[in-house]
């Protein structure tokens, strides 16, 4: 399915990719600041998200099926459109696009407001990247006119295009991407997961008025990509200042996409409309205003698009998932590449820093309730930290699970050491989870379920802020989590070297430092040889399996589920008449999209 | 010439005698039943509320008498299991919020002047901040043990329980047996335990009833606010939430619904035993 | 006696209870003659009350009422069922014991009083109002242009009963039932109130129900004195007659029982000891037998029948003070030292 | 007839409570305050019972628990077998209290309706642990029969007595600690008139059964000449007129106390029913008239009325003090 | 009447202060509001031993630049060094001069985020009190008009399963049968036209006035069994004025009393009430605004929040009190 495509050199990713699980929670807070140290890594990963799924009728069963109708020439495997698309339609033009999103973001500066899918959505009419995805998920110009490398790769200059206005009428200019990207390393958190791949000085140079260069410290064959994303999103230069001074104005972006902030209320409604001078012309944008209303059920949002009240929903609610797929008056674009659901114990901290308590965790493991109770048939159960359909997975891989009678003598010989971590002849360990949540309380309420026989379970459940933290800081025993599922398994280094597992807070939640792995992933860095990269990370699964360190649980779902007067909502076209990249985890693009009358 | 006058008379001692009524004692064995049930819940042949054993979401009358939760757990155990909690929180919490607010409402009524202006005080400003936002900073910042929560119920009676203590203490300390007591010597030690709290904590015995109705369903709003007793404690407020997402709810009503009715029951008893208590106990003042 | 204005045959009302059927009124019947004034008399829980309430239609629904009660010949309680506007208020009314209470505190008193009139003789606001302040002047209250604009609180007690008086006589009833009118007020106020409804009542020729406790009170207005006991009328006679020679042992020992402002001090009461009876199912006897020095055997089976004598008194029973009967029936209690209820003689009588 | 001055004290070696100058005030706001009692002097000689009759709004209630304290005095002075009872406070004033006793108007309000009638009238015993067991409940039984009501029914509660009956234990109550002076505040006017005698009597009993020294406080006329030996006529705060009762009712001086008289339903045939035709309302007691207090509606009243404030004076002997400008003269307005 | 005002405003004063000291002790000894601005660096121990210059930072993964600096300059930007009691008067001087502050979380004015809000949660409150009013009034009348009789029981029974009914329950049961089994209502706010906004806020006041309708109603119908021993009333029917006219002229108006004390006292038990209601049906108005800013510990947001319902509880329990005035003009004049 997988092939190297010849015609970009791959290059070495930047920035590492993770999720917190809370997508589906029943009751979604925004993060609070501290969060944005950490998130904020996320939002500036290289994410070339696979897209997987099909239409709602194929996708129940055997997801897999669609992906294979790809047309086998794509580094991802791709969309297979709904049937609508089939039939060609003549456009119309105009109308309100009523989009649910399950939370809403602290802002919609993309030099300071970190982003989750909720403010992908509302930032992505308002600002265009400098580069996005094709189909096939490789990266195109989009705002950039071009990406050139020099001095091998440690160094890209960006060329922008001419004459691109910024909704308050100013003209883009390399002024602007110079002070989006000091902006963005100005902040004293967000740095922190930026700054770490450039030189201290000279990180940014202006070559001349449309002409950026930015300087990295080691090579990366994939730059571009890195600008797909949040650090892609390029504000006016004036609005980032304003911003800096007065923080309220991150609720009033100012960009240079096809819609214009036209309202935002915190937490409720967030218009977009048409903005009429847009760089690429308004001939191909249909819709007259996009308007996000905050539905943090979106089990509750799946019934109101089913009902016709709103156009669209983007969710990984199994719960919601479910009612898309059942609704009459509803398409689905279901993703199940892009992210794991997976359980991660301390290796740092008793007990789980002996390895026969992980193990017993593991095999005391009920993934089967897991999939039918949880996620409800809408995951698939995963091995590793990759779907089957990537050439980057390792069929020999098996995620243990179900076996409980194995644990028992772990344990028993785990406590006859450590009696002091045990009680009664039970392993004592505390199961953190982020809440509230329904969802989230369910899965903890089944693990505890499956682990008490041997272990004596601890709830506690913590705001997602909290949860986040403590992980990062070390402070937990076993925790429930959503990682990976980047495009290119470069960007999950960050999460598995031994540099990141150390110190006061660490990227590598488990904390698990092994050099012979730490060799494998920097020598697949170091090649643009898909046959080796692929042969790297296979080892890497299996050494991931073998440290008994994660427990994989399923296949992350993300889901779009639409009215059926949305149309083209996976016909996006970039400048060069490129088709776009369709639903890359949840992040939809609405440029294109048009409504169909009655 | 006293005249020896056979008095009082029968007919009158026939008529003092109030009655309760049938619902009164239904309702307590409602109330005492699910008590016992409580706290006898791990004997009970019931199925372990925890266990994720059957087929989840299954229908009323099934294996499980009152259907499963989305996790295939008994509704009826997680029931039973969840009145410990409900009833636990609702109990201590009424028990402080009486404690607490009756002695200071008390004080506040008896001694009048400074005192009860400062008191008085306190309760308008715990009044006038909303109760739920005073439960919601307290459980939000603390871990939400079930003695927190306990706790954070009983403040929010403080105020109400307080203000009621006030004025009924006001009422008696301006009747003339007070005054009575006074001109035969009494201290205000004796006044307050001897005439004052007989007539005051009485019939807010009968209001721990009702109280206790509010806690638990002020601890059904903390869980829907998911801030109910954290960890894989069951409660009601806990269980309805849980069987209240829009999925369960359109296809698998009674997860919420067992819960909802076991509430309802329990507070409709608690709040008509209460008041026919009050009844009960609201002494008549004459025979005639 | 079908020419009196008002007449009452056999009324009885109860009230069930949860303690039991409370007998308020047990068989009371009178007539009342147009222009006369009937005091009836009697302590609380005797049923005088009720009485007046039952004319009035006044008792909650829950009560059971029986009896006939004639107005001009016209059924009363045939009005009360059917839906007949302008009897009350227009034909027969009432004013109540007090007079803070009788008034709405939240209307003005003018608004109180033009209302009745603008009910039932369609009277334009500004017309009622001005007969209001007519009326009020009549009932001597100064500045009656001023009180219209008043709420009750704002007057005095006398005030107060006087503007009750007005709004009572603003259709020119011909029948006022007077229920304790001057319990509440002090006796300055009592006497002047009183001297006013005998104008009032002379004036119009307007019969008049006084309903009272005091005796006293009674004895210097009424024409004719009925007295009641635990729900009964036990004796009836014209005011002269009750007072220098009652019938009912209840009457004379409520007679006795007073002091009296011409008795020296210190002098020694005499007491209708124990207390009246309970209304709920009362045993089929004399109902104040066991507070009777008369009592004998025979009371404690059956209610005495009114019996009536001369034409112009009636009472209910059958040793009656003040005749043989009554007298040897005393004196053989006396001998007995207690009467035949238990009630202890110990003292030799002072009267009878 | 505002009546100041203390003309009407006597020296007498027997008197026990002794009232001088009593002023009590309740303020109603900053500025603003009832005057209820303002400057009233009397006294009570041992063993005598003295009625205070007057209307409502007269003062005559406040006087009485003035004297127990139950009211802050303003000024004046309570002086009760040589101590001032204004001065006392605390326990000082405590362990004066069982000497005077009260009884309340209302007699259901007057007893604790959760108590138990036995504890209610043990109560002051208890309170100053006099004897203990079997001594205290024969005392308790024996004041029960006293005031006729059953020992055996000492475990029932106010609710199942009638209001005579709750009258009689509140009697009792007052009695058990041996009180010296009773004070009785109304105490037969919630009562009806058939059970009213039997209170009276008790009364009466009891003041001569324990020596007491009775002040008797009614708006009844009829009821206070029964029961007392002087008589005081209040009105608006001030007394009117003092005396005996014979000497009251027999030859009333104040223009107010012959309103009162001639204005009961059955008049005192020594006044004329006519004079009870006094005009007006009661002054409000927050704003009393200038000079005297009866000003406003007394038939006599002259220029120096409205100026001048009449002191209690002593009329024709007998202890009979008038305070008035134009005291009326007996034989006058007697009816031919 | 101005001695009147006065001092109703000093008692509003005290009041506030009152409450939010409480509000702003609680979130300053509760928690760390430092760990709002600054997230995890001041959740690090050793950043305080950082910045007393007795050890390195150890920030790995920061590379170069996390330092504790960030720490020193958060806490004086916000005066986090700063004592609490200090911190409040600061605050308080702020809150004269009319500024609530900034949400930590997104930096907009904490007045410009209570002005967004507060006009939902009080079209939802008024509308709630409107629900209750229109049917506790009529049905307490027809009750007390009826006491005893079967109507009465009817309601009388009701009216006590209501009060029994947990308003979330109610909320879920309506929610389940009228919006997502019926879709006879919405399920959830529509902002859009103001027609949207009643009809979608309909089923929400229904299931919050319903339950106070029968704490009104029981509280009216005894209220008017008490006035209707009144002489008054039997004066009224003495006169012959007809049953209709003597319930609603003469025993309605004052029997209201106890309602409308119940009704002030309500107005915060309601914003509390709708916290659950507001976030059943996905309702943005200022109890959803609270329940996020508490959990996210986004003070200034919870502050003001609190500062405008105790100054709204506050006074409309004065406007009652004026209520009264116009009901009872015996208060007119104490």
């Amino acid at each position: 399915m997988w092939r190297e495509s010849h015609r970009k050199p791959m290059l070495e990713p930047v920035g590492p990719s993770f999720h917190i699980p809370g997508g589906n929670m029943s009751y979604r807070m925004s993060r609070k600041a501290l969060a944005k140290l950490l998130a904020s890594l996320l939002a500036f990963t290289l994410i070339a998200a696979a897209c997987g799924g099909g239409d709602s009728d194929t996708a129940v069963d055997e997801p897999t099926d669609s992906v294979a109708e790809g047309d086998g020439d794509a580094v991802v495997p791709t969309v297979s459109l709904a049937e609508e698309e089939e039939v060609e339609e003549t456009p119309v033009v105009g109308g309100t696009l009523r989009v649910a999103t399950e939370a809403d973001g602290d802002g919609l500066n993309p030099v300071s407001n970190n982003f989750a899918v909720s403010a992908y959505l509302m930032a992505n009419p308002i600002f265009d990247p400098l580069f996005a995805y094709d189909e096939n998920g490789e990266w195109i110009p989009y705002l950039a006119e071009s990406a050139t490398p020099v001095e091998g790769t440690n160094s890209w200059q960006i060329k922008l295009r001419e004459g691109v206005l910024f909704h308050d009428g100013s003209t883009m200019d390399a002024d602007d991407v110079i002070a989006a990207f000091e902006g963005t390393l100005a902040d004293p958190l967000i740095s922190l997961a930026v700054a770490p791949s450039y030189p201290a000085e000279n990180r940014i140079e202006k070559i001349d008025d449309l002409t950026v260069q930015y300087n990295l410290i080691r090579q990366s064959a994939h730059f571009p990509v890195n600008l797909t994303s949040q650090l892609g999103m390029i504000p006016s230069a004036e609005f980032i200042a304003a911003a800096a001074a007065d923080p309220a104005l991150n609720q009033a972006p100012i960009g240079q996409g096809p819609f214009k902030l036209a309202s935002r209320t915190q937490d409720d409604k967030t218009l977009v409309e048409r903005f009429d001078d847009y760089w690429q012309g308004t001939d191909m944008i249909y819709l007259d205003a996009i308007e996000f209303s905050v539905v943090t059920d979106t089990a509750l949002a799946a019934e109101r698009v089913n009902a016709g009240d709103l156009d669209l929903v983007i969710t990984s609610n199994p719960d919601a998932i479910l009612t898309l797929r059942s609704a009459e008056n509803v398409n689905t674009i279901e993703n199940l590449l892009s992210g794991e659901n997976d359980i991660m114990m301390n290796t740092r901290a008793a007990p789980f820093d002996d390895i026969r308590a992980r193990q017993a965790l593991t095999y005391a493991t009920d993934r089967d309730a897991y999939a039918s109770l949880i996620a409800q048939g809408t995951s698939p159960l995963a091995d590793s930290m990759f779907h089957p359909d990537l050439i980057w997975n390792n069929p020999d891989v098996v995620q243990e699970s179900n076996q409980p009678e194995k644990a028992g003598p772990l344990v028993e010989a785990y406590c006859a050491d450590f009696p002091e971590n045990c009680t009664d002849g039970k392993i004592d360990m505390e199961l953190q989870y982020s809440g509230p949540s329904v969802v989230q309380t369910r899965i903890a309420d089944l693990l505890t379920q499956n682990w008490e026989d041997f272990f004596n379970v601890t709830e506690q459940e913590l705001l997602q802020d909290s949860h986040i933290l403590e992980v990062a800081i070390g402070q937990y025993d076993v925790v429930t989590w959503r990682q990976f599922g980047a495009v290119d398994p470069d960007n999950e280094v960050v999460w598995l070297e031994c540099a990141t597992a150390e110190g006061a807070i660490a990227l590598n939640w488990v904390r698990v430092c092994d050099e012979d792995r730490d060799a494998l992933l920097y020598a697949q860095r170091a090649t643009t040889d898909l046959d080796e990269r692929v042969a790297a990370w296979r080892e890497i699964q299996a050494s991931i399996n073998a440290t008994y360190s994660y427990i994989f649980t399923t296949h992350a779902n993300w889901t779009v589920g639409y009215g059926p007067q949305v149309r083209n909502v996976c016909g996006q076209q970039g400048p060069a008449g490129e088709t776009l990249f369709c639903n890359n985890q949840g992040r939809q693009y609405f440029h294109n999209i048009w409504l169909s009358e009655g | 010439m006293i005249a020896s006058v056979p008095e009082p008379n029968a007919a009158i001692d026939g008529a003092v005698e109030k009655k309760l009524g049938w619902a009164f004692w239904l309702s307590v064995a409602w109330i005492g039943g699910l008590a016992l049930a409580a706290v006898a819940a791990p004997w009970l042949p019931i199925k372990d509320p925890d266990v994720l054993g059957a087929a989840p979401r299954a229908g009323l009358f099934s294996d499980n008498l009152l259907g499963t939760d989305a996790l295939g757990r008994d509704v009826l155990a997680r029931t039973v299991w969840g009145a410990r909690i409900s009833l636990g929180v609702g109990s201590v919490g009424i028990i402080l919020g009486l404690t607490v607010g009756g002695t200071l409402g008390i004080i506040s009524g008896y001694f009048r002047g400074v005192v009860d202006q400062l008191i008085s005080f306190v309760f308008f400003s715990l009044l006038s901040f909303p109760s739920l936002v005073l439960a919601l900073l307290i459980t939000a910042t603390l871990s939400r043990s079930f003695w927190t929560v306990a706790m954070t119920l009983g403040i929010l009676g403080i105020a109400p329980i307080g203000r009621l203590a006030r004025a009924t203490t006001i009422q008696f300390a301006e009747r003339e047996f007070v005054q009575a007591s006074r001109v035969l010597g009494a201290k205000n030690g004796r006044i307050i335990v001897r005439e004052l709290l007989p007539n005051v904590l009485i019939p807010m015995g009968a209001l721990t009833l009702l109280g206790m109705g509010i806690s638990i369903v002020a601890e059904g709003s903390l869980a829907f606010l998911g801030l109910s007793v954290e960890g894989d404690a069951i409660s009601w407020g806990k269980s309805i939430v849980d069987g209240s997402q829009v999925r369960d709810l359109t296809e698998n009503a009674h997860v919420a619904l067992v819960p909802i009715v076991a509430m309802f029951l329990t507070v409709l008893a608690l709040n008509f035993a209460g008041d026919r208590l009050r009844e009960y106990t609201d002494v008549k003042e004459t025979a005639f | 006696m079908s020419n009196a204005q008002l007449s009452v045959r056999d009324l009885e009302v109860r009230f069930p209870t949860s303690r039991g059927v409370v007998e308020a009124v047990n068989g009371v019947s009178f007539d009342l003659e147009r222009g006369q004034m009937l005091g009836i008399v009697g302590e609380s829980g005797s049923g005088k009350s009720v009485t007046a309430k039952t004319l009035m239609n006044l008792l909650p629904r829950t009560a059971e009422i029986s009896g006939d009660i004639h107005f001009d010949g016209e059924d009363v309680r045939a009005i009360a069922s059917g839906h007949r506007k302008h009897f009350w208020g227009v034909k027969m009314t009432m004013v109540f014991q007090d007079p803070m209470t009788s008034l709405n505190p939240v209307k003005r008193c003018g608004e109180q009083i033009s209302e009745t009139l603008r009910y039932h003789l369609g009277m334009s606001r500004e017309a009622a109002l001005k007969r209001s302040i007519d009326l009020l002047e009549q009932v001597g209250i100064p500045e009656p242009a001023r009180r219209v604009k008043q709420y009750p609180h704002e007057l005095s007690g006398g005030l107060r009963q006087r503007v009750v008086i007005a709004m009572a006589l603003a259709c020119e009833p011909e029948l006022l039932i007077a229920d304790e009118p001057t319990t509440a007020v002090d006796v300055t106020v009592q006497k002047r109130l009183l001297d006013l409804l005998d104008e009032l009542r002379r004036d119009r020729g307007m019969s008049m129900i006084l309903i009272t406790h005091d005796l006293g009170v009674a004895r210097g207005r009424c024409d004719e004195v009925a007295v009641m006991y635990a729900g009964r009328l036990v004796e009836r006679a014209e005011t002269e007659v009750l007072f220098s020679d009652a019938r009912h042992p209840y009457t004379t020992a409520l007679l006795r029982t007073i002091p009296r402002i011409d008795q020296p001090s210190h002098t020694r009461l005499v007491p209708i000891e124990g207390r009246p009876p309970e209304l709920v199912n009362p045993p089929d006897q004399c109902s104040f037998a066991p507070r009777c020095r008369h009592a004998q055997a025979d009371c404690l089976e059956g209610v005495p029948t009114l019996t009536n004598l001369d034409g112009n008194r009636e009472f209910a029973c059958r040793y009656p003070a003040n005749t043989e009967a009554g007298r040897t029936s005393f004196f053989a209690n006396e001998a007995a030292g207690q009467t035949v209820t238990g009630l202890t003689i110990a003292q030799p009588s002072e009267v009878n | 007839m505002a009546g100041s001055g203390h003309a009407s004290l006597r020296n007498s070696e027997n008197v026990l409570l002794s009232v001088r100058d009593l002023v009590v005030e309740f303020p109603i706001s900053r500025k603003e305050r009832v005057h209820a009692v303002s400057g009233v002097s009397f006294d009570v000689a041992e063993g005598e019972t003295l009625g205070i009759v007057g209307e409502s709004g007269c003062g005559k209630s406040t006087v009485a628990r003035a004297i127990v304290q139950l009211n802050k005095i303003t000024s004046g002075v309570v002086e009760y077998a040589g101590t001032d009872l204004a001065q006392l406070e605390g326990e000082d004033l405590r362990r004066v209290r069982p000497e005077l006793q009260m009884i309340f108007q209302d007699p259901i309000s007057s007893l604790n309706p959760r108590r138990r009638i036995r504890d209610v009238i043990t109560e002051g015993l208890s309170i100053w642990n006099e004897g203990t067991g079997s001594w205290t409940q024969e005392r308790i039984d024996e004041l029960m029969n006293a005031v006729g009501i059953d020992p055996k029914f000492g475990d029932r509660r106010p609710h199942q007595f009638s209001g005579g009956q709750c009258q009689r234990i509140g009697i009792a109550r007052a009695l058990a600690l041996d009180p010296k002076v009773l004070i009785c505040d109304e105490p037969v006017s919630a009562l009806d008139v058939s059970v009213q005698a039997q209170v009276l009597n008790i009364i009466e009993d009891m003041k001569v059964r324990y020596g007491l020294t009775i002040l008797f406080i009614s708006h009844d006329l009829s009821v206070v000449k029964n029961v007392s030996d002087r008589i005081i006529v209040m009105y608006l705060g001030k007394i009117c007129e003092i005396g005996d009762a014979e000497t009251i009712y027999g030859s009333p001086r104040h223009p107010y106390t012959r309103a009162l008289l001639a204005s009961i339903p059955e008049p005192a045939p020594t006044v004329d029913p006519s004079e009870g035709n006094i005009i007006g309302e009661l002054p409000s007691p927050i704003h009393p008239p200038q000079g005297c207090r009866f000003n406003t509606r007394c038939p006599h009243a002259t220029e120096i009325c409205f100026s001048v404030e009449p002191t209690v004076n002593a009329v024709d002997g007998n202890d009979h003090f008038v305070a008035c400008h134009h005291p009326v003269e007996v034989g006058v307005s007697l009816p031919a | 009447m101005a001695k009147f005002l006065l001092r109703r405003v000093v008692q509003l004063v005290a009041v506030l202060l009152a409450v939010t000291f409480l509000a702003f002790s609680a979130l300053n000894f509760l928690g760390d509001p430092l760990v709002n601005v600054v997230g995890p660096l001041a959740a690090i121990p050793d950043c305080d031993l950082v910045e007393a210059g007795l050890r390195e930072d150890t920030f790995s993964t920061a590379g170069n630049i996390g330092d504790c600096e960030v720490v020193s300059r958060a806490r004086a930007q916000y005066n986090l060094d700063k004592s609490v009691p200090e911190r409040y008067v600061r605050w308080v001087g702020d809150l004269l001069t009319g500024d609530l502050g900034s949400s930590f979380q997104t930096g907009l004015p904490v007045s410009e985020i209570v002005r967004e809000k507060m006009p939902k949660s009080l079209l939802l409150m008024v509308m709630a009190e409107i629900v209750a009013l229109a049917i506790a009034i009529p049905v307490g009348v027809l009750a007390a008009y009826r006491a005893g009789r079967r109507l009465d029981r009817v309601t009388s029974v009701g009216s006590f399963g209501l009060l029994s009914v947990p308003n979330f329950a109610l909320g879920v049961i309506l929610l389940q049968v009228f919006a997502l089994r019926n879709r006879l209502l919405p399920a959830s706010f529509d902002d859009s036209t103001l027609w949207t906004r009643l009809h979608s806020l309909l089923l929400p006041s229904i299931v919050l006035g319903l339950g106070i309708a029968a704490s009104y109603q029981r509280l009216l119908r005894t209220d008017l069994l008490t006035t209707l021993q009144e002489d008054f009333v039997n004066m009224a029917r003495a006169k012959g004025m007809p049953d209709r006219h003597v319930m609603v002229r003469h025993a309605l108006r004052p029997s209201l009393f106890s309602l409308i004390t119940l009704f002030g006292l309500n107005t915060g038990a309601l914003i509390g009430g709708s916290l659950v209601v507001e976030r059943i049906f996905s309702i943005p108005g200022i109890g959803s605004e609270i329940v996020t800013a508490v959990i996210r510990d986004d003070f200034p947001v919870v502050l003001g929040a609190v500062v405008v319902i105790a100054t709204g509880f506050v006074v409309i329990n004065f406007l009652v009190d004026l209520l009264y005035t116009w009901l009872d003009p015996r208060v007119r004049v104490s």
